[in-house]
Formats: structure tokens, C-alpha cells, sequence
């Protein structure tokens, strides 16, 4: 096993992943920003490398400070977590040739399923059904004639693409022009690659993804599904296994099909293979694979009942899965929701400050992943996911009222979040009722956020009395006490 | 008193340990529980309701039930322009303590900040400030003197 | 369904059976002393009744105070929690004629298990097996043949007894007088009855318990074992499930007598039937059964995955199980370490006073079920009990790896707790081999605090420099902020 | 600075922003990363350390690796006796902001919790007082004069 592991990563991804290293007697070490040096990753952590400014190419990005950081602390393996440098292969590479564990798949797995078009070809060799389409072509001429092939509305994307980036849908050929060239300058700007395919676009589509998991002696399982179709922009809002659409036959193929997927690109260790279902249909289609662990992953464990972070370290040091496919059950049922500080009512766009108040609901079977506390700026230099809200539930239903409980206990102050919004969509028939596809939330789902309520008001206006007449408190900062002895090192010097 | 945040003008009348809060026509009996660095316990009509409020200039975050509003409070001056009966006006103790200093004498004139006297308890010192322009109408407490919490000092009214 | 449940208990199983009621849509009402006005209870619920001083006998105990507090606040159901009046006959008896349903078993099933004579009679008649040993005798010649037939030792009990008090170990006759008398004298305060019974002592034994469930149809299943060994004055500290100890054929035979011994008094909701089971030999005694929800379900819960807070509300509604006993599996491991404000290196007495800093670890599968915050004080009206740390695994290294850490993050100042005491047990071979009976904390391990470590020394240092010339803080309060507004709701007065 | 804990004297050096500590023959460096509320983040000897430490009284309840201590702090009495250089010594400022009053001048006596002299920040005061018995050696500061957090303000030294 490894005695000192680096996380390439913050947040609550980086913190997550040292309180494994933690609990299997691995020291760990952060590494972090100057727009992070005070944030609770760092402090997490056994040790802590500045890796320079707040700018992903000057730190989370940058491939020679993290590896030198490695060699300088003597740990002996890398996480990368999620998004950065997560499924770069270069960056595996990398880590390889300095001798050290990259915790993830081979670079060569990486490289395989990181091109959106080769990928597919793969896939297609390997028996597993694709999206209608056509990659590896250029011209405007070739598109249309693709597009007239596959009919319209057709979604045209990135071939080194990821995360809803570089991506149009194409309703009718005179919009044909016009979504290519902006989808090719965002993939340019997004990845340094204009490279496009196109597709079959299936409006109604639900997001089901398969986690799978590899050792390196040859066994690889799937974790079973996570349904992931409460989207906006093209990104996960809300995750939950079993899907409430999936049948038990549809289920073991597209499990098997997901396994054999992986087996494609000799893949080892966490993985996800995303599929788009029809509903009309119920016929299914391989997307793409992640080669990382998904930030999804909690409601696996959850109805699994294996922590998955602790098992990539285990594979990446060369442990032998204990269990087969067969001894692998689902249980109960798990939903996340990501709490965003961004806001519904204004596009969904960013929102950054400092947490005036920030408090985490608690309780049985419900649990949180974050990576920030009261004090914390949010930047506008990275992901605006504030933390991940999971709970359990004997079934679909309790998990659903248990969601809804926590996400009223969740406190924010200081930045517009996502949970009221959360709370609305929970509470919709068409999600009960498991009827979301991924454009649920731009077509049909059109929130509002509730005027303030008789109490709401009151307790404003209470709160205004207290704070009238004594400005001895910086109430704004909502540090209860800024001239703390706590804030003051060395006040006395002898 | 009345406040005023974006289009809503609430209205809270001490009553005893307790408030009434109005707006428009509905009135409610309010109770404060506990409260403490941003949490307010209350009973509200009755009910338990914990809320959460954190101020950020005049900017007023606050979650009840679950729900999180920014609200932002219009000026005192709006406020009087809102609120129709506001003139006698109370300070009260905000802690036990001691009167270190008061600063103004009964009929000065005032203004929105001035320090009116200052408080001190546990070596530590509080300025009382008036809360807006106004006149000193009457002066309950002289320097040296023990107050208790909530004890009224002094007594504003409209210049 | 009930519409709204009043909860006649305090601390973390107030709270727990809030959040249940909270999730399956029920209005709460606390009920509170005067010592508990700030009472984390108390601002959890819906609504809250003073009952009156902090003496038990004038409020939790109160049964007439509390049945009209149900009254007044129109619930229409009463959980007892554990303790207090939840294994009260009377109080069961009392709720009904009120119209108004206990959540727990009938009156009859408490009053039938609440008399360790009586049933130890049923159990016997049952086909259970029980403790050689007498009950129904009085004279101390009694009890001298029937110590000599059994052979030495031997436990003198209380009848109404429970919760280890009124009851001696006697290791020869010279002894029994005074064991008889002490016990008698003990059962009398504590219950009111002071009629005992003997039976052979096992020095060695293993505590093991069965959760059993039956809804009010006649459906009884049982949730599997739970190992509570890890005890100190009779009482438990550490709970587990699975038992390191049991074997496959074993649980499955406690488990069919468990069920037994329910059925025997016409049992429905939740209850515990303990055994104790002799490792030598491997056989097991029924010992007593608790007629309420167990201090210790929480590890029961995370491994057969039911909600047994839930399923006793749902049960006194009428609900039917949805599944049977073949339906139920254990999946991975659970244990329990109680946390509690007393002092190990000091007779385990009980430590009163207000709580400076209260911090709660956090991280998947790590739950606390907590009735205090920072500000609170610990006062000595009530139990010690300061909240329950629960930790899941994939299997039991994994639990206790996991426990080790999160006892590693609690932070308790202002009162002594046994967490440290509880990292060391945890450390011990006997412990990770499973290998501790009821009475290991007292004979075996014999715990000595650790020195103060040069860090430890180094940080109390840091703090009073930065304490040394500053004293408008009142840092002994640890309240940061002592003037801040908010303690005072109404400065500004108009 | 030595302070002394039940039978433990742990001695503080100021080493540019850190500190080197010494227990005995011990001597390691410390760096201050944070400190909150109970809570210091340290870096002992390269290795992080998180540190809980409240205080009540004489007594400090001290939390470190998830062990937990309650010591009890020595007078500065018993201190002074315990350590042998303890003449000279500066105070420093506790945070930004304006000296609002000084109360002492150069060869004052003072005594220990003396108010010496008085800053104020954000109309807050806190009081600078003399840790214990001595004299004035040197102010540094006058009154109206800004400082910067952890300016020294004045030394005092022995009778």
C-alpha cells in the first residue's frame, strides 16, 4: 500500500478523497493555490505545496508543479479527482515516467475513450450501440449530407469534447452553418481541437450512466446505474440509482454493455460509461466514458455499500477485487443533489462572495460532501459546486422525502445557491413520477423563485433591531467576532 | 417600528417581552426564543420557526423554512417617508454594564451615528449611537451609573 | 397516518424520532424541563410544552404532565424514546385510555417482560433457554441452596430490574448476605420492588442482543444481532453489528428464539432480546428483553438498511411489513461508540459543566445522533449520554479503521468524555480479535490517560500568547462574541 | 516567553513570523498558519497540526490528533520564578487601527491589568493593559497615531 499519496485536486473532491488515504493510514498531500490558501483542503491535509496563482494553468492545471510537488514531499502516488487533470492522459503519462502511481486507468485507456469520434468507432468494433452519426468528417457538405441521413434535429460536438462543451443541437439544415462554426470555436477555445461529430439529437432522452471497476488482474464489474437526466446546460443537477426507468432486463444489458465497453480499452480501476436512453423506445446508446471517478459516485456507494474511493487506491496499489459481479447488490435508494452557488432565476450563472453563514444539514442516512466553511470565498476562478447533498432511503420515495427535509436544513448565506430551486424540482410530479428528460429543465420546467414569506419578513425586520444600535460588531462580515484573541498570534511578545 | 425591505413595509409594536407584526392587514404575536450569531429562535403565531439572517450592507440575507431570501432595506429616510408614527424614540442597554460617558445633554441636537453615550462591561466598550437625525428629549441615565440589559438610557425625538 | 407526535424524551433520541416524524410529513411537539428551556430538543420540534423542574419525577417522568401536554397540543400519538417512562406499563396503559396510541408494544408485552421473574418463567415455558438459576425465592436460605446448586458464582438481580442496577456478583457464600442485602437495598430505590432472583454468573460472557419487529398483522421478523460486550458497570459503550462472534448456524438459531421470545408475549414494534453467550461452551441464555427502541439501533439500521425509527411510527399506524424475514440481510459492518461526560481515569463518573466546544466529525458513512451543541450545559439531572458515533464499513477492519478516525475529529472541551478511552479500546488486540466479555473493561484493560503530548503543550502555549493582553473577549465563555447583537432582541426600541 | 503547564514549562522564542518552542531539550519550529475562534492550524516541525484549545479559568482543555488535555496554567508568579529572562517586553498591537489614548509615559510603574493605552478599530475599542507588574521602558506610539496589526505599541521591563 502506499504510505503518501499527492491530490492533484480542491474542494470537496480533494477532501473527500484524503479522508480515504486517512482512513487506510496514508498520509496525504495538498496541494493548492493562492486564492486557496486558507481553504479547508488545505488544512486537511498532512502536508500542503503552494503550486502558484489562482489561475488553473498557473496551479490545478499545471502538469510540472504538481509532479515536482510529488517529488518534493516523497509521495509515492496521485490522485487526480475530478475535472483538471483528471482524464488528461499526458498528465498520466507523466506521473508514470516520475515513477509514481497515477490512481486511474492507464494513459492509454484515457487516451482511447478521450476522443469523443475514436471512441465511438471502438465502441461500434465492440458490439455497443452508438448514437446514429457520423465522425472523422469535415466539409459543411458532409455534414449536411450526414444530417439529412440521420434526420433532424441533430447535435453536433466536440470529438475531444466534455462536460456540455462545444456542443449544439441542430433543429434544421439553414442551422446547420451557424451551430458547426460555434460549436468548433468553442471546442477550439475549450480543448485546442475543432475536430466535430454529429448525431442523431433524441429530445427526450434520460442520462443513464453505468459505473464500472476494474482491478489490474482482470476483473471488472459494474456498480450498476446512476440516472442522471435533471440537467441544465447540459450538466447534472441532480443523480440517483436504480433510474426509475429501467427496467431488470434493461438493466443486466446495459451492465453488460458497459462492462464490455470497458473491456474495449483494457480499462482498470473507477470508470463510467454514459448511455442516452430513449423512453419511447426504451432502446439505449453509448455517449461516452469517463475514465475518472464521477462526482456522482456517493449514491453508488450508498445502495452499493462499497466506498469507491478507497477501492481506487486499493486497485491502484495492486489489490484483487474480493467480490464478482454476482455478489454485487443494489439496495435501497440514493440521490444527490449539487448545491451550486450559482442562480435558476438568472440562467443559472455563477454566483461568487464570501459564506456569511454556511450550514450543512445532518442525520441519519444523510450525507455531505463539501469543501467549504463560513468565512470561505467563492471565486470566480473554478467550479461554482458548493457541495453534494446525498441521501439514503429504503425506497424512492423516502429518499425523495429525506432530499427535501435536508435541503430545507441547508443554510447558505453570502452567495445565491441552486437549493430552493432543488427543493421545487423535488417536489414536481414529473420528477416523482421519474418522467425528466435532459431537457426538462430548459422545456418544460419553468421556475420561479416564491416571494418572501409573512415570516420571512419578520425575522428580517427582527434581526434589524438587534443590530441598530451597536456597530461595535461587523455584522457584515458575519465573523461574530473579528477582534477574536484568535486572530491575533503574538498580541504579547517577551 | 416599521422597516422596509424592497416592496414590503413591516411593522413590529413591542408588547411586552413580545412584538405584534404587521403587514398590510395581517397581524401576528411574535416571540423570541433564543438568539444568538445569526439563528433567531422564535414562536410565531404560535408556531416554532427558526430563521437565519446575515446582514451585508443593506443587503439582508434570510432563511425561513428553508427558503432563502435577499432582501434589501430602503433608507431610514425612505423608511420615515414610509412609516407615519415615529417619533418618540427609546435606546436601550444592550448589555448590563456601567455608563462611561454620555455625550449629549438633554435638547441637543443629533445626528444618523452620533455617539450618545457610552457603555462598558467586561473592559469592554459599546457606543451608543443615535439611529438616525433627531433631538435628545430625555436622558435617563448619568455617567458612573449601573445599568441593566434592556434599561431605556435615553429618549429621542424628531428635530 | 398520525398527524402530529409528541415526544416524551430528551437529547439525541428526541431529536432522532423528530427527524423521522419530520420525513414521513408529522407535525412534532417536544416537551422540555426547565433545565433544558435552550434545549436543541426544544427548538427541533414544532411545538414545545414546559412540563416543569428539572427533576425527572416533575417532568420526564411525569406521566399526567405529559399526557396533557399531548392534550393540549392535539397530537394524536406519544413516542416514549428509550428510558424514562418508554418500558412503563403504566404509562403505555395511560396513553391509550387517553385515546391517544403509544408508539411501542401493547402494555401487556411490557408488563409480561418488564418483571425478570415473570419472564424468565415465559421464556422457560417457551422454549427458550435461560440462566440456570431461581426465581420467586425470598429467604436468604433460599437463595444459599439455590447459590450452591448452581454453583458459584452467581448474580443476585432485581426482578423489576434493568440498566445494571440491583444487581451483585457474588463469588462465595460468605459473600451472599451482603450481596442480597445491597442488591435489595438498590432494587428498592431504583424501582420500588425489591424482590430478586439469582442465577449462575458467566465471568466470560459475551452480551449479544436480536432486534426483533412485528407490525400489529402478526408478522415478527428479526433484524439480526447486535454485539454490545464492550461494557463498564453493566453498561454498554461499544455496540457492533455483525457479532465477531456468532457463527452462521448460531444466528440463526438466536435469531429463531429471539422471534420466539416475542411471540411468547404477543409482541409487535421494536424490541430487543438480549442473551448472553458463553464462548467456551457457545451457548446462549435469553437474559431480558427491552420493550422499546434500543440506544444502539443505529447499527442495525445502517446494515440491514431499514429505518427503525420510521417503522415504529408507521407500525403503531397500522402498517403492514412489506417484506419477511427471508427479505432481510446483513451488508458489511456497523459499530457504535457512545459517547459520554464522564471521566475513565476516574471510576467513569459522570462530568457536568457547559460545553466550550462541541465538534462532530463528518465523512461518509459516519453518522452522530447528537442532543447537544457548544453553549450547552451538562447537567446532572440527566443521563451522561452526550451523543452516539456510528460508523459503516464493507467489513469490520474497515468500521473500526473509520471509528478510529472519526473519534480522532470529535472535539469535546468544557467536560471529560471517554473518547479517548474509546480510541483505545479500539486499538486493542482483544477488541480487533472480538475477543472481549462484559467484564474485559473492568479485569482486562486497565486504561491510563496518555501524557500530554509536546504539540499539545506547544498549542496551549500559541493560545495563551494570543490571549495574554486582550480582555475584552470572555474567552472562558468560548460564546466569540459575547455582545454580539443577537443577544439582544431589542436594543432599538420605537 | 515561558509559560508553565502542570509540571510542563514550555518556553516560545518569536523566530520572524514563527516561533521556535522548547520542552526540555526539545526544540522545534512553529509556524501560526490560522487561528480562529478555539482553533489553531499550525505547522509543527513540516507536519500540520490542528489544534482545539479553550479556556476556563486556569484551565486550558486542549485538543490535538484527537486526544484530549485538560492542563492547568501556572500564575505568572510562579512563571517568573519557573524562567530567567523575563526583563524586557513589548506589546503589540492586536489589530489595525488608531491609538485613541495613552494613558502611561516613558518610566512609569505600572501594574499587572493596568489599562496602558487604548486602541480603537471599527468603533471598537480594546484596551492594552500590562500583563503584570513593571515599568514603561519605551513607547512607541502617541495618540491619533495608526498602527498595523502586531506593531509593538510600547515595552515595559522589570521594577
Amino acid at each position: 500500500m502506499f504510505s503518501k499519496i499527492l491530490i492533484a485536486n480542491r474542494g470537496e473532491i480533494a477532501i473527500r478523497i484524503m479522508r480515504a488515504c486517512k482512513e487506510l493510514g496514508i498520509q496525504t498531500v495538498a496541494v493548492y493555490s493562492e486564492a486557496d490558501r486558507n481553504a479547508p483542503h488545505v488544512q486537511f491535509a498532512d502536508e500542503a505545496i503552494l503550486l502558484g496563482a489562482p489561475s488553473p494553468k498557473e496551479s490545478y492545471l499545471n502538469i510540472d508543479k504538481i509532479i515536482n510537488a510529488a517529488r518534493q514531499t516523497k509521495a509515492d502516488a496521485i490522485h487526480p479527482g475530478y475535472g483538471f487533470l483528471s482524464e488528461n492522459a499526458s498528465f498520466a503519462a507523466a506521473v508514470d515516467s516520475a515513477k509514481l502511481t497515477f490512481i486511474g486507468p492507464s494513459a492509454d485507456s484515457i487516451r482511447a475513450m478521450g476522443d469523443k469520434a475514436e471512441s465511438k468507432i471502438r465502441m461500434k468494433k465492440a458490439g455497443v450501440p452508438t448514437v446514429p452519426g457520423a465522425e472523422g468528417i469535415e466539409s459543411e457538405d458532409d455534414f449536411k449530407r450526414a444530417a439529412k441521413e440521420i434526420g433532424y434535429p441533430v447535435l453536433v460536438k466536440a470529438a475531444a469534447g466534455g462536460g456540455g462543451k462545444g456542443m449544439r443541437v441542430v433543429e434544421k439544415e439553414s442551422e446547420l452553418r451557424e451551430g458547426i462554426e460555434s460549436a468548433r470555436r468553442e471546442a477550439l477555445n475549450a480543448f485546442g481541437d475543432e475536430r466535430l461529430l454529429i448525431e442523431k439529437y433524441l429530445p427526450n432522452a434520460h442520462h443513464i450512466e453505468f459505473q464500472v471497476f476494474g482491478d489490474k488482474h482482470g476483473n471488472l464489474v459494474h456498480l450498476f446505474e446512476r440516472e442522471c437526466s435533471v440537467q441544465r446546460r447540459h450538466q447534472k443537477i441532480i443523480e440517483e440509482t436504480p433510474s426509475p426507468l429501467l427496467t431488470p432486463q434493461l438493466r443486466k444489458e446495459m451492465g453488460e454493455a458497459a462492462v464490455a465497453a470497458a473491456k474495449a480499452v483494457a480499462y482498470f480501476n473507477a470508470g463510467t460509461v454514459e448511455f442516452i436512453v430513449d423512453p419511447d423506445t426504451m432502446k439505449y446508446y453509448f455517449l461516452e466514458m469517463n475514465t475518472r471517478l464521477q462526482v456522482e459516485h456517493p449514491v453508488t456507494e450508498f445502495v452499493v455499500g462499497l466506498d469507491l474511493a478507497q477501492w481506487q487506491i486499493r486497485i491502484a496499489a495492486g489489490e484483487k477485487f474480493p467480490f464478482a459481479q454476482k455478489d454485487l447488490t443494489q439496495r435501497g435508494h440514493a440521490i444527490e443533489c449539487r448545491v451550486y452557488a450559482e442562480d435558476p432565476a438568472n440562467g443559472f450563472l455563477p454566483s461568487t462572495g464570501k459564506l456569511l453563514q454556511y450550514i450543512e444539514p445532518r442525520g441519519p442516512s444523510i450525507r455531505v460532501d463539501s469543501g467549504f466553511i463560513t468565512g470561505n470565498e467563492i471565486t470566480h476562478f473554478y467550479d461554482p459546486l458548493l457541495a453534494k447533498l446525498i441521501v439514503y432511503g429504503e425506497n424512492r420515495d423516502i429518499a425523495i422525502q429525506r432530499m427535501n427535509g435536508a435541503l430545507k436544513d441547508y443554510v447558505v448565506h453570502g452567495v445565491i445557491t441552486n437549493i430552493d430551486f432543488l427543493q421545487d424540482v423535488l417536489a414536481h410530479d414529473d420528477f416523482k413520477n421519474g418522467d425528466v428528460s435532459t431537457r426538462w429543465v430548459e422545456t418544460k420546467f419553468n421556475w420561479k423563485p416564491a416571494k418572501p414569506s409573512f415570516e420571512t419578513l419578520i425575522a428580517a425586520a427582527l434581526a434589524e433591531q438587534t443590530i441598530t444600535n451597536i456597530k461595535t460588531q461587523n455584522v457584515n462580515s458575519n465573523e461574530p467576532d473579528p477582534y477574536s484573541p484568535w486572530k491575533n498570534p503574538n498580541g504579547f511578545r517577551n | 417600528m416599521k422597516t422596509i425591505f424592497d416592496q414590503y413595509a413591516i411593522d413590529l409594536t413591542p408588547n411586552g417581552k413580545n412584538y405584534k407584526a404587521a403587514l398590510d392587514d395581517k397581524t401576528v404575536d411574535v416571540e423570541i426564543v433564543d438568539s444568538v450569531n445569526g439563528r433567531l429562535d422564535l414562536i410565531i403565531d404560535g408556531k416554532r420557526v427558526t430563521a437565519y439572517v446575515s446582514s451585508d450592507g443593506s443587503k439582508r440575507w434570510v432563511t425561513v423554512h428553508g427558503r432563502t431570501f435577499v432582501l434589501t432595506k430602503s433608507s431610514s429616510a425612505k423608511q420615515r417617508s414610509g412609516a407615519g408614527h415615529d417619533h418618540a424614540s427609546e435606546l436601550a442597554a444592550p448589555m448590563p454594564g456601567q455608563v462611561r460617558s454620555v455625550n449629549v445633554k438633554e435638547g441637543d441636537a443629533v445626528t444618523k451615528g452620533q455617539t450618545l453615550l457610552v457603555l462598558e462591561a467586561m473592559k469592554m466598550e459599546i457606543r451608543i449611537q443615535s439611529p438616525r437625525d433627531g433631538k435628545v428629549k430625555t436622558l435617563h441615565v448619568k455617567q458612573g451609573q449601573t445599568v441593566e440589559r434592556e434599561q431605556v438610557l435615553i429618549e429621542l425625538e424628531e428635530k
